[in-house]
C-alpha cells in the first residue's frame, strides 16, 4: 500500500480518490454545510453593499476579520481559554452571545469607519470606480497590517467555545453540535435580513437606491444613511459570522485569515447572483459543499481554491447574472 | 449601460470641475518647465538624466544606499526589475485602466518560463538565457490572452476578482504541478554570457551593476517604445477606455480589441521583468508570487501616477527601494503602501506625477499650424492644460 | 431597531441549542489518555535534565584567543516578517556564545553582525552579498531556511566564505558541491525515519500522513511514509493557511489511524490537530520540528496535549547552563528551537577564529576538518557538509508545555 | 466610397478615405498647410452627396420595443428617418426618448423591433460597429474624455480612419505617420467647424459648459455619421447659445447630414426641425411636420398632462 501512496505523491498531481468521497460523503457534506453558512453570512455584506453602491467592497474581508479578533477577545477577558470552560450551559449560551455582540459591534464599527474615511469623501467627489476599487484593496491592506502590526504574524491563541459532541446520529453519520448551531443561526439570520430588505421601511430604502439613487433621493430617501445602514447590516453579519468561525476554528483569529474566506465567500455571492441576498445563502452553501468535496476527491487543499476560483470564472463566463439571477433592484415587496 | 447613477455623477463631476481648479501636485511645476524647453534641451537633460541612472550602482552614494544591510547594485537591480514590472501594469490600469489584480502571475510565468529553460534543476532541453527573454515574453502574452478572452468582457470589479484569481491559481499550480517544484524550486537559474577576470560570471547573482545596467537599457527601449504606442490610436484607445467605455465604442473604438492590447502588454512586460528577477535571484520557487506583491505593483503605479509610464517607472523603483533603503520599515511595508494608496486615492489620484499624456503623433505640427493661423487674429493658442505632462 | 432585533433572534436560537446540549459541555477535554480509536497511547515520561556532555567544546575556549581587531561572525536569516520568530532563536544563541568568548578572551574580541533576509529566497541575495562583500567577516550563521540558503549559496561559495546553517534541513542542499555549505544538524532524510520509531514507542499501529504545501513538508512526508511501511493508514495533502481541515479529518477517522503525522507547520498542525480532537479522535499526534513550538500549544488549547513531536533538536531549556545564559541575552526568554544549534555553530567558528584561522579560507579549512563535542551533539562533517552523528529527540506535550521525552532516534 | 450599402462597416471607411483625405489635404507636402477654410468645407462635408437623395429612407425603426424587467419602456414604436432631414424626437419626461437612442445605437437590447439603417439591421452589432456603419450620437450627460485634450477627443472618433494597430505603432511605420497627420488635420478641421479650434490644447474637462456639448458634436462627426443623433444638446444653455446652436446644427444639416435630434426645448425643436415625431410612455402618439404637431391634441395633452415650463409647445 505504501509504494502505492509513494507513487502518488511523486508522480501524478491529479488522483481522483471516488472511494474517500463515497465513504465520507454525508460527514463531508454537512462539514460543508457548516463552513457554506459561514461564507454565506460574509456574502450578504458584499451583495448588499454591492447593491447600493456597485462597488466590490474588497475590504470586507478585513471587517469580518476585526469580528473575529472582537469574539476572541472577548472570550479571553470571560475566562474562556485553550480548554472548554468550567460553566453551566445557560452561563456559556450568555457568554457566547457577549461575544457574538462584541464580533458584531466591532465588525459594524469598522465597517462604519470604512465607508467614512474611505469611500464617502470618494463619494462625495464622484470619483471613477477605479479609484473605488483601489481605495477599497488599499482599506484592506491597511486594517489587515494594522492587525499584523498590533498582533503579530502569528494567531491568537485559541478560545474553545464548549466541548463539541454529537447531537444526532442519521443513519452512521453524526452531526454535531457546531454543525448544528451554526447552520441553524446562519439560516435564521439570513431569512431575517431578507425579512428586513421586503418588509421593513430600512429595506425599501434600500431597495429604492440599489434601483435607481436618483429618483430614491427624489422621493425623499436619505441615501447616505441608507449606504451607512447598509454598510452596518453587512459588518453585523460578519460579526456572527466571526463567531461562527471562532466556533469551528478557535485559532482563527490572524491578520490574514480574512483574505481567503473574504475571496469565497465573493464568490458564493456572484454564485448566487450578486445584490441577492437568497442567492448569497445558496451560494455559500453550494461553495462549501463543492469545496470539501473538492478536497476530499482529489486529496489536496490546494485544489479547494483552484475549483472556487474556477467556479467563478465560470459563473461569471457563462452567466454574470448567478444562479438566482435578479438583483436586489429587482426584488419586489 | 448608464445607470443613471453614473450619469447624474458625471453631471454632477463636470459642474464641479468647472468650479474647482485641479490641484497641483509636487511636480506640476518641474512638468511644465519640462514642456516649454526645446526637443533638443529636453534631449539633453535626459541623457544627462540617464547617464546619472546608469552611474547609480556605481556611485553608490550615502545616505542613498543601502547599505550595510544590503547590497546596494543588488537593490538597484530590483527596483529597476520593479519598474520593469509596474511600468508594464501601468499600461493595463493606468492607461487601459483595467484593474488587473493577477499582474503577479504574469511575473510569475515569465520567471518560470526562464527557470524551466535554464534552471540545472529542470529536465527540459537548456537553451541560453537571452533566449528566454523574448520567450517569456511569448509565453505570458499567451497567457494574457488566454486570461484576457474570456475576462475581458467582464465589468471592471469582476475583472479585478477574476485576475486576483487567476494569480492565484498561477502561484497553486505552481504548487501543485510536480514538474514546478514547488517550494523546492529551481536552482542555478541562467545568466547572460561572460565571465570576469577572476573566474566568476559578468552576471553573478552577487553582482547587481550588470544585471541593473541591463534591466535598465530594456526599460529605456521599452519607454520609447510605449511612447510611440501612447502617441497612436491604441494610446488613444486605452485613454479614452478608461475615462468612459461605453462613450469609447460608441465613438467607433474596438474597445475589446485594444483592451486585448493592453493585456497582452502588460503581460510581457509583466513576464520579462520576471524572467530577469529569476536570473537575477538564481533561484525560482513559489513563496514570491503572492497577492501581497500583486498589490505592491498596483501600489507602485498608483504613486507613480496611473497613466504616467516616467511616474510608473519611479513608483516601482520607490516600492523595491524603500524596504531595503530602511530595514526598520520592512514589518510595516504593507501596512505603509497601503495607506498610500488609499491617501492617494482620497487626496491626490492622479499621484505623485499627473498622468497626461501626449497621444498624438504630430500634435505640436497642430499647434504650430494653430499658432500661424490665430496670429493674424490678434488670438493667441490656449497654452498647455495645468496637468503635468509625461 | 428592526435590525438588531433580527440579530437578536438569531442569537436566542443559537442560544436555546447550546442550553439543550450543554449539561455535557464540561465533561472534560480530550485526554491523552482517552484511548479508542485503534490503540490506546502510551504515555512517554518527560526528561527533566540533560547533563552538559562531557568534553562540550563552549564558546569561551581557553581564554588565550588572539585575533586582530574588527574581525567579524555574521548571522544572515529572518529578523523580521512571518518567520521572525526562528531567527530570533538563533541569532540570541550566536550573541550568546560570541558574549561569553568575548568574555573570557581579551586579546580577541569578535563582532558580531546580523543581516535580515525576512526568510525569503528573493530577498536573500542583497543582504549576502553586502555580507560576503565585507571584507571582516570570516564566517556566518545561517540561512535558516532551505528556500534562502539555495538561492544565495553560490554566492557564500565564490566568495569562499564559511556558513554553517543551524537550521535549513532539505536533504538536497548538501548535493551541490558548494565547498562552503556546512549543516549544524540532521536533515529531513534524518527525522522522517524517527516518525515509526516515535509511533512504536507510544504504540500506535496506523499512522495517517498529512503534508502541507511547503517543501519541508513535502520532503518530510515522503521519508516518513517510507519509514512506516505498511503502518501508513492513508494520507492527505493541505495548503499553508488553510483554516478548514474537515475533509482531511473526515478521511483520517475513515482510516481508523490511531496516530497521525502532520509534515508541515505549526499555523496548519495546531487547527488540525484541535479539529481533529473535536471530531473525537483519540489517538497520538505527531508533529515535526516545524510545528514543535509554544504557539502549537496556544493555537491548539486542549486538544494539544495527545501531541507528540520529533526534532533533530536538542532542548536547550534542559541544559541547566545554556538556559541561564541565554535568559541573560534574551531578556528572560526560555531558550527556542534551534537556540542550541545556533550557539554552538558559532562556537566552531569562534574556537577556529581563537586558533588564528581568522581568514576565510583558513577558517573554511578549519570547519570542515572540524571534530569536537558540543553542547548539542558531536561535530565532525563529511566531505558534503552533512554531520555523520545525528540525535533525534522526541518531544510531548505535558501540562501546557513542551517537554522532551529523550532520544528515539 | 460611394456605394457603402455593403454590410460591412469597415468598407466605407479607412483605406479609400484616408488615401483620398490624405492626398486632398496636402499631406504629401507637410509644410504647406492648406488653406484651412478650403479645408473645413472638404472635411465636413465629405463626398457623399451622390447617394444624397433627400428624402428616401435612411433609417427605419420597426415596432422597437425594450423592457426592463416587467417594465416596458418602449412599445412598439415604428418611423423613418428619411436623408438630409432634421427629426425632432420630442415626448415628456420618462416618455423613452433617450431609450429609444439606445436602443439604436446598441446600447439597449431591444427586446423585438428592428433598426435598419440603409437596409442594414443594426440588431446584434457590437457598439463600435453600429458607430461604422454610420450612426454617430453624443450625450444627454457630456461624456467627453476628460483627461484629453479637444483635439484628442475629436481623434478618437477618428478611429474608424486608422489601420494601423500597435504592431504598427511600435515602429512608426509610414502608414501610420500618414495617418496621424491627416487625422491632426482632420480633427482640426472639425474644431473650427464647430468653432473651438482655439481651445483644441485644452483639456475636455477644463473645457466651459458650452464648448463641451460643441465638443461632443464634433467628436460624433468625426465618426463620419450617416445620422448624428444628439441628445438634449441644448441642455444648460442660455438663449444666445440655443440660438448658436440651433445654427450649428443647420448648418450640419446643410453639409449633408441627417439629424436624430432630442430635446427638451420646444422653441428650438419647433425651430430648427423638419418632421417631429412625439412619444408618450414608450409609445409613439404623433408624427408630422413642427406645424401639425403643435396642433395636434394628442400631443397637447401629452404636455397639458405634465406641469409643462415649456411654453412653446
Amino acid at each position: 500500500m505504501h509504494t502505492l501512496l509513494a507513487a502518488a505523491a511523486d508522480d501524478q498531481w491529479i488522483t481522483l480518490d471516488w472511494a474517500s468521497l463515497g465513504s465520507t460523503f454525508w460527514p463531508s457534506t454537512f462539514d460543508g454545510l457548516t463552513f457554506g453558512a459561514i461564507y454565506a453570512l460574509v456574502a450578504l455584506g458584499y451583495t448588499l453593499v454591492y447593491g447600493v453602491l456597485n462597488l466590490m467592497n474588497f475590504a470586507h474581508s478585513e471587517v469580518f476579520i476585526t469580528g473575529a479578533y472582537a469574539v476572541v477577545f472577548t472570550l479571553t477577558s470571560l475566562g474562556f481559554g485553550a480548554s472548554p470552560p468550567n460553566l453551566s450551559g445557560p452561563e456559556i449560551v450568555l457568554n457566547l452571545i457577549l461575544a457574538g455582540l462584541a464580533g458584531m459591534a466591532a465588525a459594524a464599527l469598522v465597517a462604519f469607519l470604512l465607508e467614512r474615511i474611505a469611500y464617502r469623501p470618494l463619494r462625495r467627489r464622484n470619483a471613477p470606480r477605479l479609484v473605488f476599487l483601489i481605495t477599497a484593496i488599499g482599506m484592506s491592506f491597511v486594517i489587515q497590517n494594522l492587525f499584523f502590526v498590533w498582533r503579530g504574524a502569528t494567531a491568537e491563541p485559541s478560545v474553545t467555545m464548549f466541548q463539541n459532541k454529537a447531537v444526532f446520529d442519521l443513519g452512521g453519520n453524526l452531526i454535531y453540535m457546531d454543525t448544528l448551531i451554526i447552520v441553524i443561526a446562519a439560516i435564521v439570520m439570513m431569512v431575517g435580513v431578507d425579512q428586513l430588505i421586503r418588509r421593513t421601511r430600512l429595506g425599501r430604502g434600500i431597495r429604492a437606491v440599489a434601483q435607481d439613487p436618483d429618483t430614491a433621493t427624489l422621493m425623499g430617501v436619505n441615501r447616505e444613511r441608507i449606504i451607512i445602514s447598509t454598510f452596518v447590516i453587512g459588518g453585523v453579519l460578519a460579526g456572527a459570522a466571526a463567531l461562527f468561525y471562532i466556533m469551528k476554528v478557535p485559532s482563527g483569529a490572524i491578520y490574514n485569515g480574512g483574505f481567503i474566506l473574504g475571496i469565497k465567500a465573493f464568490t458564493a455571492a456572484v454564485l448566487g447572483g450578486i445584490g441577492n441576498v437568497r442567492g448569497a445563502l445558496l451560494g455559500g452553501l453550494l461553495l462549501g459543499v463543492i469545496g470539501n468535496y473538492g478536497q476530499v476527491l482529489l486529496g489536496n487543499g490546494q485544489w479547494t481554491d483552484v475549483v472556487s476560483f474556477i467556479v467563478l470564472v465560470l459563473v461569471l463566463m457563462v452567466r454574470p447574472e448567478g444562479i438566482l439571477g435578479s438583483n436586489l433592484a429587482k426584488v419586489r415587496a | 449601460m448608464t445607470s443613471p447613477i453614473e450619469d447624474a455623477a458625471a453631471t454632477q463631476s463636470h459642474l464641479d470641475e468647472q468650479s474647482e481648479r485641479p490641484k497641483r501636485g509636487p511636480f506640476d511645476g518641474l512638468a511644465r518647465r519640462w514642456d516649454h524647453l526645446e526637443r533638443w534641451q529636453q534631449w539633453g537633460v535626459l541623457a544627462l538624466v540617464a547617464a546619472l541612472v546608469y552611474l547609480l550602482p556605481v556611485l553608490n552614494p550615502p545616505l542613498i544606499t543601502s547599505e550595510p544591510s544590503n547590497d546596494f547594485p543588488i537593490t538597484c537591480a530590483n527596483m529597476a526589475i520593479y519598474a520593469l514590472a509596474a511600468l508594464g501594469l501601468n499600461a493595463v490600469v493606468g492607461q487601459a485602466g483595467l484593474l488587473d489584480l493577477g499582474y503577479i502571475g504574469f511575473f510569475a510565468v515569465g520567471a518560470y518560463v526562464t527557470a524551466l529553460w535554464t534552471s540545472t534543476d529542470s529536465t527540459f532541453v537548456k537553451i541560453p538565457y537571452l533566449w528566454t527573454l523574448p520567450l517569456a515574453m511569448i509565453v505570458t502574452v499567451f497567457f494574457g490572452i488566454i486570461l484576457g478572452l474570456p475576462t475581458l468582457r467582464l465589468r471592471g470589479d469582476y475583472l479585478a476578482i477574476v485576475t486576483l484569481g487567476f494569480g492565484e491559481i498561477i502561484r497553486l499550480l505552481a504548487t501543485i504541478i510536480p514538474a514546478l517544484r514547488g517550494q523546492v524550486g529551481f536552482q542555478n537559474v541562467g545568466a547572460p554570457p561572460g565571465t570576469k577576470s577572476d573566474g566568476n560570471p559578468v552576471f553573478a547573482n552577487s553582482s547587481g551593476t550588470p544585471w541593473y545596467w541591463l534591466t535598465v537599457t530594456i526599460i529605456i527601449l521599452l519607454m520609447v517604445l510605449l511612447g510611440n504606442i501612447e502617441r497612436s490610436r491604441a494610446g488613444r484607445a486605452w485613454i479614452a477606455i478608461r475615462e468612459d467605455e461605453d462613450a469609447a465604442e460608441i465613438m467607433g473604438v474596438p474597445t475589446f480589441k485594444f483592451k486585448l492590447w493592453a493585456f497582452a502588454i502588460g503581460a510581457a512586460l509583466g513576464g520579462l521583468s520576471g524572467a530577469l528577477f529569476g536570473g537575477l535571484n538564481g533561484f525560482v520557487n513559489n513563496q514570491k508570487f503572492d497577492v501581497q506583491t500583486s498589490m505592491l505593483f498596483l501600489a507602485a503605479v498608483v504613486l507613480g501616477g496611473a497613466g504616467n509610464k516616467f511616474g510608473a517607472v519611479i513608483g516601482g523603483a520607490l516600492v523595491a527601494y524603500l524596504p531595503l533603503r530602511f530595514t526598520g520599515l520592512a514589518e510595516y511595508k504593507f501596512l505603509i503602501f497601503g495607506v498610500i494608496l488609499v491617501v492617494l486615492m482620497i487626496f491626490r489620484p492622479q499621484g505623485l506625477f499627473g498622468a497626461r499624456n501626449h497621444l498624438l503623433t504630430y500634435a505640436s505640427r497642430a499647434r504650430r499650424w494653430l499658432g500661424e493661423k490665430t496670429s493674424g487674429s490678434g488670438a493667441t493658442a490656449v497654452p498647455a492644460t495645468e496637468e503635468s505632462s509625461s | 431597531m428592526s435590525r438588531s432585533f433580527k440579530a437578536s433572534a438569531a442569537v436566542a436560537a443559537l442560544a436555546l441549542l447550546l442550553a439543550g446540549c450543554a449539561n455535557d459541555s464540561s465533561d472534560g477535554g480530550a485526554t491523552s489518555d482517552g484511548g479508542g480509536g485503534g490503540g490506546s497511547a502510551k504515555v512517554l515520561p518527560a526528561q527533566s535534565s540533560i547533563e552538559t556532555p562531557a568534553g562540550a567544546v563552549k564558546a569561551a575556549g581557553d581564554g588565550k584567543g588572539k585575533c586582530a581587531a574588527g574581525t567579524t561572525i555574521a548571522y544572515v536569516g529572518a529578523m523580521t516578517g512571518d518567520n521572525a520568530q526562528l531567527g530570533i532563536n538563533i541569532y540570541n544563541g550566536v550573541q550568546q556564545a560570541i558574549n561569553e568568548h568575548n568574555k573570557a578572551n581579551p586579546g580577541c574580541q569578535v563582532k558580531f553582525s546580523k543581516v535580515d533576509t525576512e526568510g525569503s529566497p528573493d530577498k536573500a541575495t542583497g543582504p549576502v552579498t553586502q555580507v560576503t562583500n565585507t571584507k571582516n567577516v570570516v564566517g556566518v550563521i545561517g540561512l535558516p531556511f532551505s528556500g534562502e540558503s539555495k538561492a544565495t549559496g553560490k554566492i557564500f561559495e565564490q566568495a569562499g566564505l564559511v556558513h554553517i546553517t543551524p537550521s535549513a534541513t532539505n536533504p538536497d542542499l548538501t548535493k551541490n558541491k558548494w565547498t562552503t555549505f556546512f549543516r549544524a544538524l540532521g536533515n529531513d532524510n534524518v527525522q522522517g525515519p524517527a516518525v515509526p520509531k516515535l509511533a512504536e514507542k507510544i504504540g500506535a499501529k496506523k499512522v495517517f500522513v498529512v503534508q502541507d504545501d511547503s517543501d519541508y513538508g513535502i520532503g518530510l512526508a515522503k521519508t516518513a511514509t517510507a519509514a512506516l511501511g505498511d503502518k501508513v493508514a492513508g494520507s492527505d495533502k493541505v495548503v499553508t493557511k488553510q483554516k478548514d481541515f474537515s475533509a482531511t479529518i473526515q478521511k483520517i477517522l475513515n482510516s481508523k489511524a490511531d496516530a497521525v503525522f502532520y509534515a508541515g507547520y505549526f499555523a496548519e498542525g495546531a487547527p488540525l490537530d484541535q479539529q481533529l480532537v473535536g471530531k473525537g479522535f483519540k489517538g497520538t499526534f505527531i508533529g515535526p520540528d516545524g510545528v514543535k513550538d509554544d504557539q502549537f500549544i496556544k493555537l491548539a488549547g486542549s486538544s494539544s496535549k495527545n501531541a507528540y513531536f520529533t526534532c533533530p533538536c536538542i532542548p536547550g531549556e534542559l541544559i541547566k547552563e545554556f538556559a541561564t545564559g541565554y535568559k541573560a541575552v534574551s531578556g528572560g526568554k526560555d531558550p527556542g528551537t534551534y537556540s542550541v544549534e545556533g550557539y554552538d555553530a558559532a562556537t566552531v567558528l569562534l574556537s577556529g577564529i581563537d586558533k588564528g584561522k581568522a581568514t576565510r579560507p583558513a577558517l573554511k579549512d578549519y570547519v570542515k576538518t572540524y571534530d569536537g563535542q558540543g553542547l548539542s551533539k558531536k561535530f565532525k562533517w563529511d566531505d558534503k557538509g552533512e554531520l555523520a552523528e545525528l540525535a533525534v529527540y522526541g518531544y510531548r506535550v505535558d501540562n501546557g508545555k513542551i517537554v522532551s521525552v529523550g532520544t528515539i532516534g | 466610397m460611394s456605394s457603402p450599402a455593403s454590410d460591412q462597416p469597415e468598407v466605407r471607411t479607412p483605406e479609400a478615405s484616408t488615401a483620398e483625405g490624405a492626398d486632398r489635404l496636402g499631406v504629401e507636402q507637410p509644410d504647406a498647410p492648406p488653406s484651412l477654410e478650403s479645408e473645413v468645407a472638404q472635411v465636413v462635408a465629405p463626398d457623399r452627396d451622390i447617394e444624397v437623395a433627400v428624402g428616401d429612407n435612411l433609417v427605419e425603426i420597426r415596432d422597437l420595443t425594450v423592457t426592463f424587467g416587467g417594465l416596458t419602456a418602449l412599445d412598439h414604436v415604428t418611423f423613418d428617418i428619411r436623408r438630409g432631414e432634421i427629426l425632432g424626437l420630442i415626448g415628456p419626461n420618462g416618455a423613452g426618448k433617450t431609450t429609444c437612442f439606445n436602443a439604436m445605437t446598441g446600447v439597449y437590447k431591444p427586446s423585438d423591433g428592428t433598426v435598419e439603417l440603409e437596409g442594414n439591421s443594426l440588431g446584434g452589432r457590437k457598439k463600435h460597429a453600429i458607430t461604422r456603419l454610420g450612426l454617430a450620437r453624443t450625450f444627454q450627460n457630456i461624456r467627453l474624455f476628460g483627461q484629453m485634450t479637444a483635439l484628442e477627443n475629436v481623434v478618437v472618433g477618428l478611429d474608424a480612419r486608422h489601420k494601423t494597430s500597435v504592431p504598427g505603432a511600435v515602429f512608426r511605420t509610414p502608414r501610420l505617420r500618414r495617418e496621424e497627420k491627416s487625422s491632426i488635420e482632420h480633427g482640426m478641421a472639425l474644431l473650427e467647424f464647430v468653432g473651438i479650434v482655439d481651445k483644441s490644447d485644452v483639456l475636455a474637462r477644463n473645457l466651459p459648459y458650452g464648448y463641451q456639448r460643441r465638443l461632443e458634436i464634433a467628436r460624433a462627426l468625426a465618426t463620419e455619421p450617416k445620422l448624428l443623433c444628439l441628445d438634449e444638446p441644448a441642455a444648460g444653455f442660455n438663449p444666445a447659445e440655443k440660438d448658436e446652436l440651433m445654427q450649428l446644427i443647420r448648418t450640419i444639416r446643410d453639409d449633408g447630414y441627417t439629424i436624430l435630434l432630442i430635446e427638451h426645448d420646444m422653441r428650438l425643436v419647433m425651430g430648427v426641425t423638419d418632421r417631429i415625431v412625439v412619444l408618450e410612455f414608450g409609445k409613439k402618439i404623433a408624427e408630422g411636420t413642427p406645424q401639425e404637431i403643435r396642433e395636434d391634441p394628442k400631443v397637447i395633452a401629452a404636455y397639458l398632462g405634465e406641469e409643462s415650463d415649456d411654453g412653446a409647445a
